[in-house]
């Protein structure tokens, strides 16, 4: 089974980092994985977004043209991702930047006020791996242990600090996304 | 149009109501060199919102204290500021 | 005699320049370009420029400048904006032509083309834009870093035995009779932003008065590149790299010629 | 506001042939196309070119700079022409090749321009020789990204003088970079040229930088940065290519009425082949000449419907086969044979007429 | 004397595989296959790889220099080859247009050199998104002259780490520069790669230059200035491609068996068919990929092998059409499609699969 | 005492140096090129170089200096010697590494390549041979020429207005830290050959010596481009030349460090 | 009928001049012409040549190898382009410099002492046109007037005195290549 | 090799047998250099002559004259001189 995630939002939430998180994880469950960034006119500022590709066989495109999850940080991200979503898909939006409705239906829709608890948490950059976090409470890609020892070896340069927070923010999105009949 | 015009010297403190900045909000990417410029220390950024650009923006916390001295307007390098004294009574 | 004044009783003390277009930048935050082009539009605006000037635009992040300048721009291959200045100047004897390149542009791809260029003495106005760094590929060294300097292609400081030393590219350039006026200024604060335009002013009129090229070397910032905060990087300039790059006017021939004091 | 413009004297004398250099004939022709700016930087063999022009455009008041390199000159050109001004270059092999940047940002800015390149044998510093060894280069991968610029081959010096023309004219009206590609011996020898010289129409005001009086402005760029645009861009360049294809195709055929063996050649190979028949028809070989004039786009269904009654096609040029590959493109009704010279050597009428009878031998009809 | 060489330590860790940037595994593949000087010059989207090399290179005692242009990159690299030094350069596409005289030069001087484009969207400055619009450069026109390079196109990241050894290897076993030509995907994308590196072998007692102690004077040139030792050099050179063509030709097919809809791609294209094909075979069409691995020498014969029992054949790139022509010059047994998307664009597998669809239905056996 | 003495007791005073081969030149009568080889050639002998000499050879008249010089030899592509040199330094740490030269290679076409190479002070050594003019290409302008001069492309004569000025490049290149020696000599008589050859001999210690690179600039003649005489061109160079370029050492960083005088 | 003709000699011989007087002659005769110089590694110093081809239909290739005069103003010269030469060709020798005898015989051979006669004439650079006008004296490629008409054209910008130098070596020239029986 | 040693100094009049200069007749191109440098006038063309680059080469009219100064051979462009003084005796 393959399945694609795509991440999105403003450079500076983490976003890159993050979906490199879920490809270590991946990879350590021994999983074919693949992760593309956008490094077109976002680069300066404005949006950044990545796709992962978490797949049981060898990933032919690492350009997907639908993803099982959007995790749409701000406005744009919403418009430019949504339309990817396959039908059934999980869609994680930044409930304290996006008041706008998603176009579609046919999708699971978790809101999370994603800024707000990356403040809880004490720093704005862990806002994707909240949002990962509450994604992987309704869509186990990978296992939140893979998770966690992924940022663990990924935090890691950051300093023990950096690492709990990452784990921190990773729980608290795990916990807020657990559906509501769990 | 940037000669360097002195706010009026009326003497008297401006009415609370005088707005001497117009802040294109949205055009702000919070660098903070206007809040260093500025001498009355009456800039800062509104940590609470994010702008268009994701940016929070800056606000001006005393209009009163402003003295239009225009400094901000001189270091920012996205042109939020326009700079307004008030007029001179004619006659 | 405050009586009778109402809020809305306002005169503009400084307005957004009429030539700077309505979009927002895709500079970083504190980037200095953005001041850098502010003052350019106010200077067109103030000296009317505008309607005869065709800018030349460089690559690096400031390519973008045709977007932000409300003028006729034509982008050049990077490093060839002096040739593609030429170019426009010969063709166009009566055109008020300027390019905006970076260090990047200018002082290393582009060597050969500002030096022919200031050789040949066109009358072409150059802003040169140096923020020691290449901004727009993500932050390597250029020739202009200077010793010590941290980037990501001298992770390890720029070292003077493996790749030279910072070069006084506007001090070469100066030596030559074809160069009208050239000077170097910085954005440090409002007083230096102040002295810059000045320069530039200056370095406009040259071109208006007569033959010959003017450039002014605006010492600049690249916050993310540096690493730091953009009130960080001011400071930067003003206390480490002006002591590698002095401010001030290096020649002015018209003055000289006019036995101006 | 526009290009200043500098209305041609026409030669007072009654148009008599005058014996001229391939590379002077072509400045001239230059000249006399309105050319308004010409950029350039010494080389063999294309300098007579340059120099003919360094005494000439002063002369008429218009724009001669030699720049500091081939790098200098071609982005000189593409600033020229942003403002609306009939912009020549030349240059020889290895400087082509350092105009491949400006090459590529001037087709994707919709710049036009005639580009000469009088080739000289490669690789490298190579010889200074004559040579067609930069077929592939100005037809195909010159300068990065998908784009095409239409390139024009003469074989005579007078077909150089009205290529010079038509490139003007083919620039303007597609905004493209043209190239006349030229062999050292058509830059080098002289041959009898009437000067019946033309200036073709030019309207740069769709495009022309003139500051921004009284419109809005104009950017002459090539950067897209959002992939959705540079496509956008690329179908618009596409279409564009394509219409040049369909209409600006040229070719010339000789003695192909009852050709049974075709040789393909432009250029120098072209006058070489020319000979060639005349000896292989007397020799009772029935050899006829197909010749592209343009190289891009190539004359491919011209030449598929040529070859139809043909038993044999020779492409015969002077490298080590490049336009071949365009040949066996076009044809796939008779077997493609390759003769070719390198480096500066051009092949001799005599070693031609033994090919042709080889390629008559082997395909002899079977009885 | 012969160039300083560094004993390369091998990770130690047990290769388990690490999730590597194309452009970083291409720069730690470099200096585990030797590479002892890097020239480079910083363009999106590879400067991951000069930085890379910025911080390794030192720290093993090596070169890197970050030259004031790609002209002087390319320039050092050719100094240095001719010393004997293992030279690697990268760039991105305009970068590389800048290179075309000294890609003449070094092919025509016999200098060995990796060099790696990781290709953008163009003409122009164009984008800095994922092209393959570089194909007629690097396969045929780039430089002046008759010469051709070896180009090796990687599908993967694990695959690109492979060919930086092979391309090495080829370098000094043929005395040429080698092109890898990767896409802006195959430069930023991450994906596992076991560090099975490899160390080619290297001998360059052949042309180093040492200095002229205890022999006679060496020459590193490419001038022949009499056309008659030139085209001799030319024809040594020919014979050269002849031989890399026989050798070194490298393609990879997948569910070619039954395959009656050919897709032929490289690079990230071939990636994006795979999915396709996979998604095309689930809805009943029988389709396979042929991927050139090498693209000069272009596996045609292979490919026309392939394609004998296909219906259709489908070039897919990401360009508005280049490597097609050579899928044409290679295949007459059935029709060649074409898709592709330019300027940074890359086709999704959904729109492969339509024009598969297509394909199959216009190519359906009249019953 | 005079002898016994036998018309065949001859000692050599002057000889064809050792490490010029036995082919004649191509040069035309009475070019410097040859002069200058032969300086190179005594020098090389007279310092043991030859042996751990890579040279590398420019675009030019002079490109076919590797058939007249026995050492091992690089060919560079016009105006790029620097750059090669620098990659032939860098892989090759312990040979000698000097490049030839002319004016249209290195001062135009090839401004950038000079201009890098001394701001990263490669330690190779320079040798600058400005005949004023495009000699290969049939004695076109050069960036060197000087006012006034005829030429193929400058057929009126060189005019400031239209092409600019004579370029000091050597004297630009001296301002780089980068440069440890740099100077100007010319070759009009035996005594200027003689301190030409001592100021070659200086760079080419300086290169042993240390980091940094060296150059000299010999103003030569070309009696075929100038359309004079050889006698003429020596003279043209001593009377005319002389006085825009002036002769002398125009930087010694290696004498200034060690407080030589 | 076209004929072909390579001049061949030291560069300062008057090559290049000589052969585009005899291009221009063919032209003023209305016939087509072809004017093709050796621009290669003969440059600087050494030998130069070119090629000039007169004929009544337009010409084919402007290379040639066969040539139905070819005329050596020295040993080199000799040397390479005697092989060219048409069976019943004329070859032309610079005695004053040439003592090698050609080695093939099927054709007819002129000795002239060119630059002895030259000197006399006052000026080496016309030997060129001297021994041209040997040649036209044994093969009337173009009419005695018709190269006259081209001298005085083409030696005009040299001035009168140089015009008239011309002529007399040309005169010269013509004089002693006149057959013995004539 | 070329260090500056001074002709012997025996003040007799070399004998006329002794030749001073080796001449590489066919490298010379008669471009006058050691004519114009030569103090003792003793170097002249040879107009009767051409060489095998087809120059008229160098002479020496006057060997006795000739001082070994060698000044020919230091701006000789194409090192055609070898230059001899007479041996000093030795004891
Ligand atoms: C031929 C070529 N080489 C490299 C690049 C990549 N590139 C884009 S901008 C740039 C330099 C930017 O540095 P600078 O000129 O200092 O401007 P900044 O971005 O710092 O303002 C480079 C190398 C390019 N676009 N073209
Ligand atoms: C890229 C390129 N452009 C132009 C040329 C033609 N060319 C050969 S030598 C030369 C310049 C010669 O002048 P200079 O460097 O002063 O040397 P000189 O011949 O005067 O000694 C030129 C332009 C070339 N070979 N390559
Ligand atoms: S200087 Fe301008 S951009 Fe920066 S914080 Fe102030 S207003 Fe915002
Ligand atoms: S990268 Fe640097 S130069 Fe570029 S926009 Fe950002 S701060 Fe400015
Ligand atoms: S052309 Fe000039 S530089 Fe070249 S060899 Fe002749 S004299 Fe010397
Ligand atoms: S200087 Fe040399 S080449 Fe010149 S005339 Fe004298 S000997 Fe001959």
């Amino acid at each position: 089974m393959e399945q694609a995630t795509i991440l999105s939002g403003f450079g500076g939430q983490g976003i890159l980092f993050a979906g490199q998180v879920l490809a270590h994880a991946g990879m350590a469950e021994d999983r074919h994985v693949s992760w593309l960034p956008s490094y077109g006119p976002e680069m300066r500022g404005g949006t950044a977004s990545c796709t992962v590709i978490v797949s049981d066989a060898p990933i032919g495109s690492p350009v997907v043209d639908r993803a099982d999850i959007v995790i749409a940080l701000n406005p744009p991200s919403l418009a430019r991702f949504e339309g990817l979503l396959a039908p059934g898909g999980l869609l994680v939006l930044n409930d304290s930047l996006i008041e706008a409705e998603p176009r579609r239906t046919v999708m699971e829709v978790l809101r999370l006020p994603c800024s707000a608890l990356a403040r809880e948490v004490g720093d704005e950059r862990v806002i994707s791996v909240i949002a990962l976090g509450g994604a992987l409470a309704r869509r186990r890609i990978v296992s939140p242990e893979s998770m966690r020892a992924a940022l663990l070896e990924l935090a890691a340069k950051g300093g023990q600090e950096v690492v709990a927070m990452n784990l921190r923010a990773f729980a608290l999105g795990f916990e807020r996304g657990a559906p509501i009949e769990a | 149009m940037t000669i360097g015009v002195q706010p009026s010297r009326t003497g008297a403190r401006a009415a609370p109501s005088f707005q001497p900045l117009d802040i294109a909000r949205d055009r702000c990417k919070g660098c903070e060199l206007c809040v260093a410029a500025c001498p009355k220390h009456v800039l800062e950024l509104s940590t609470g919102a994010v702008n268009a650009l994701g940016h929070h923006p800056i606000r001006l916390t005393d209009a009163a204290a402003c003295t239009s001295c225009a400094l901000c307007a001189r270091v920012c390098p996205d042109a939020v500021f326009t700079v307004y004294a008030r007029a001179r009574i004619v006659g | 005699m405050t009586a009778g004044l109402r809020t809305d009783d306002r005169r503009v003390v400084y307005g957004r320049p009429a030539l700077l277009t309505d979009r927002s930048t895709h500079y970083c935050p504190g980037c200095g370009h953005g001041i850098i082009h502010r003052l350019i539009a106010e200077l067109l605006d103030e000296l009317h420029l505008g309607p005869k000037t065709i800018g030349v635009a460089s690559v690096g992040c400031s390519v973008f400048a045709y977007d932000y300048l409300g003028i006729d721009f034509v982008e050049s291959p990077h490093g060839r904006a002096p040739a593609v200045a030429t170019g426009v100047r010969r063709a166009r004897p009566d055109a008020f032509v300027f390019t905006y390149q970076g260090d990047g542009d200018l002082a290393a791809i582009g060597t050969a083309e500002i030096v022919h260029a200031a050789a040949r003495g066109e009358r072409i106005t150059v802003v040169f834009v140096n923020n020691g760094i290449y901004g727009m590929t993500g932050g390597q060294m250029a020739p202009t870093t200077l010793l010590g300097q941290h980037t990501t292609s001298s992770p390890r400081g720029r070292e003077s035995a493996v790749t030279g030393f910072p070069i006084p590219i506007t001090e070469m350039l100066a030596i030559l009779p074809g160069v009208v006026y050239a000077a170097r200024g910085s954005i440090t604060d409002p007083g230096q932003i102040g002295r810059t335009k000045a320069m530039i002013r200056r370095a406009f009129e040259s071109q208006l008065a007569g033959p010959g090229l003017s450039i002014v070397e605006v010492l600049s910032t690249c916050p993310v590149g540096w690493g730091m905060t953009p009130t960080e990087s001011m400071a930067h300039v003003a206390n480490d790299v002006t002591g590698v790059y002095p401010l001030g006017v290096l020649v002015d021939r018209r003055r000289m010629a006019m036995g101006e004091v | 506001m526009s290009v200043p413009r500098v209305t041609v004297e026409r030669p007072a004398a009654a148009p008599r042939p005058q014996l001229m250099k391939g590379n002077e004939a072509m400045a001239d022709a230059a000249i006399e196309a309105g050319c308004d700016a010409y950029f350039g930087y010494p080389i063999t063999p294309q300098a007579e070119l340059l120099e003919r022009l360094a005494r000439r455009m002063p002369e008429l008041g218009r724009v001669f700079i030699q720049a500091e390199s081939e790098i200098g000159a071609i982005n000189m050109a593409l600033g020229a022409a942003a403002t609306g001004a009939r912009v020549l270059v030349s240059t020889s092999s290895p400087g082509m090749s350092l105009m491949a940047e400006a090459m590529s940002y001037m087709s994707g800015s919709e710049l036009p321009m005639l580009l000469i390149n009088v080739m000289r044998g490669g690789p490298g510093l190579g010889s200074i020789g004559p040579s067609q060894s930069d077929y592939f280069q100005a037809t195909k991968g010159h300068g990065h990204g998908d784009y095409r610029v239409p390139v024009l081959a003469p074989a005579s010096i007078a077909e150089a003088v009205a290529l010079v023309a038509d490139g003007f004219e083919i620039a303007a009206r597609y905004r493209t970079p043209v190239i006349l590609l030229a062999d050292g011996i058509m830059g080098q020898a002289m041959e009898p040229v009437v000067p019946a010289f033309r200036t073709p129409a030019w309207d740069a005001s769709a495009w022309e930088l003139t500051g921004a009086d009284g419109r809005s402005p104009r950017v002459v760029r090539s950067l897209h940065l959002l992939p959705e645009d540079l496509e956008a861009h690329n179908r618009h360049l596409q279409a564009k290519f394509a219409a040049i294809t369909e209409r600006e195709t040229r070719w010339a055929g000789e003695q192909l009425d009852d050709a049974e063996i075709v040789v393909v050649a432009y250029g120098t190979a072209a006058r070489v082949a020319r000979t060639a028949i005349e000896r292989a028809r007397a020799a009772g070989l029935r050899a006829g000449l197909f010749r592209p004039i343009s190289l891009w786009p190539f004359p491919t269904a011209a030449l598929a419907i040529a070859a139809r009654r043909a038993r044999a096609i020779v492409a015969l040029e002077l490298s080590a086969g490049q336009m071949v590959e365009d040949v066996r493109l076009a044809v796939d009704t008779a077997p493609v044979f390759f003769h070719g010279r390198t480096g500066g050597m051009v092949p001799t009428p005599g070693e031609v007429v033994d090919r042709l009878s080889i390629a008559w031998a082997l395909t002899a009809p079977t009885p």
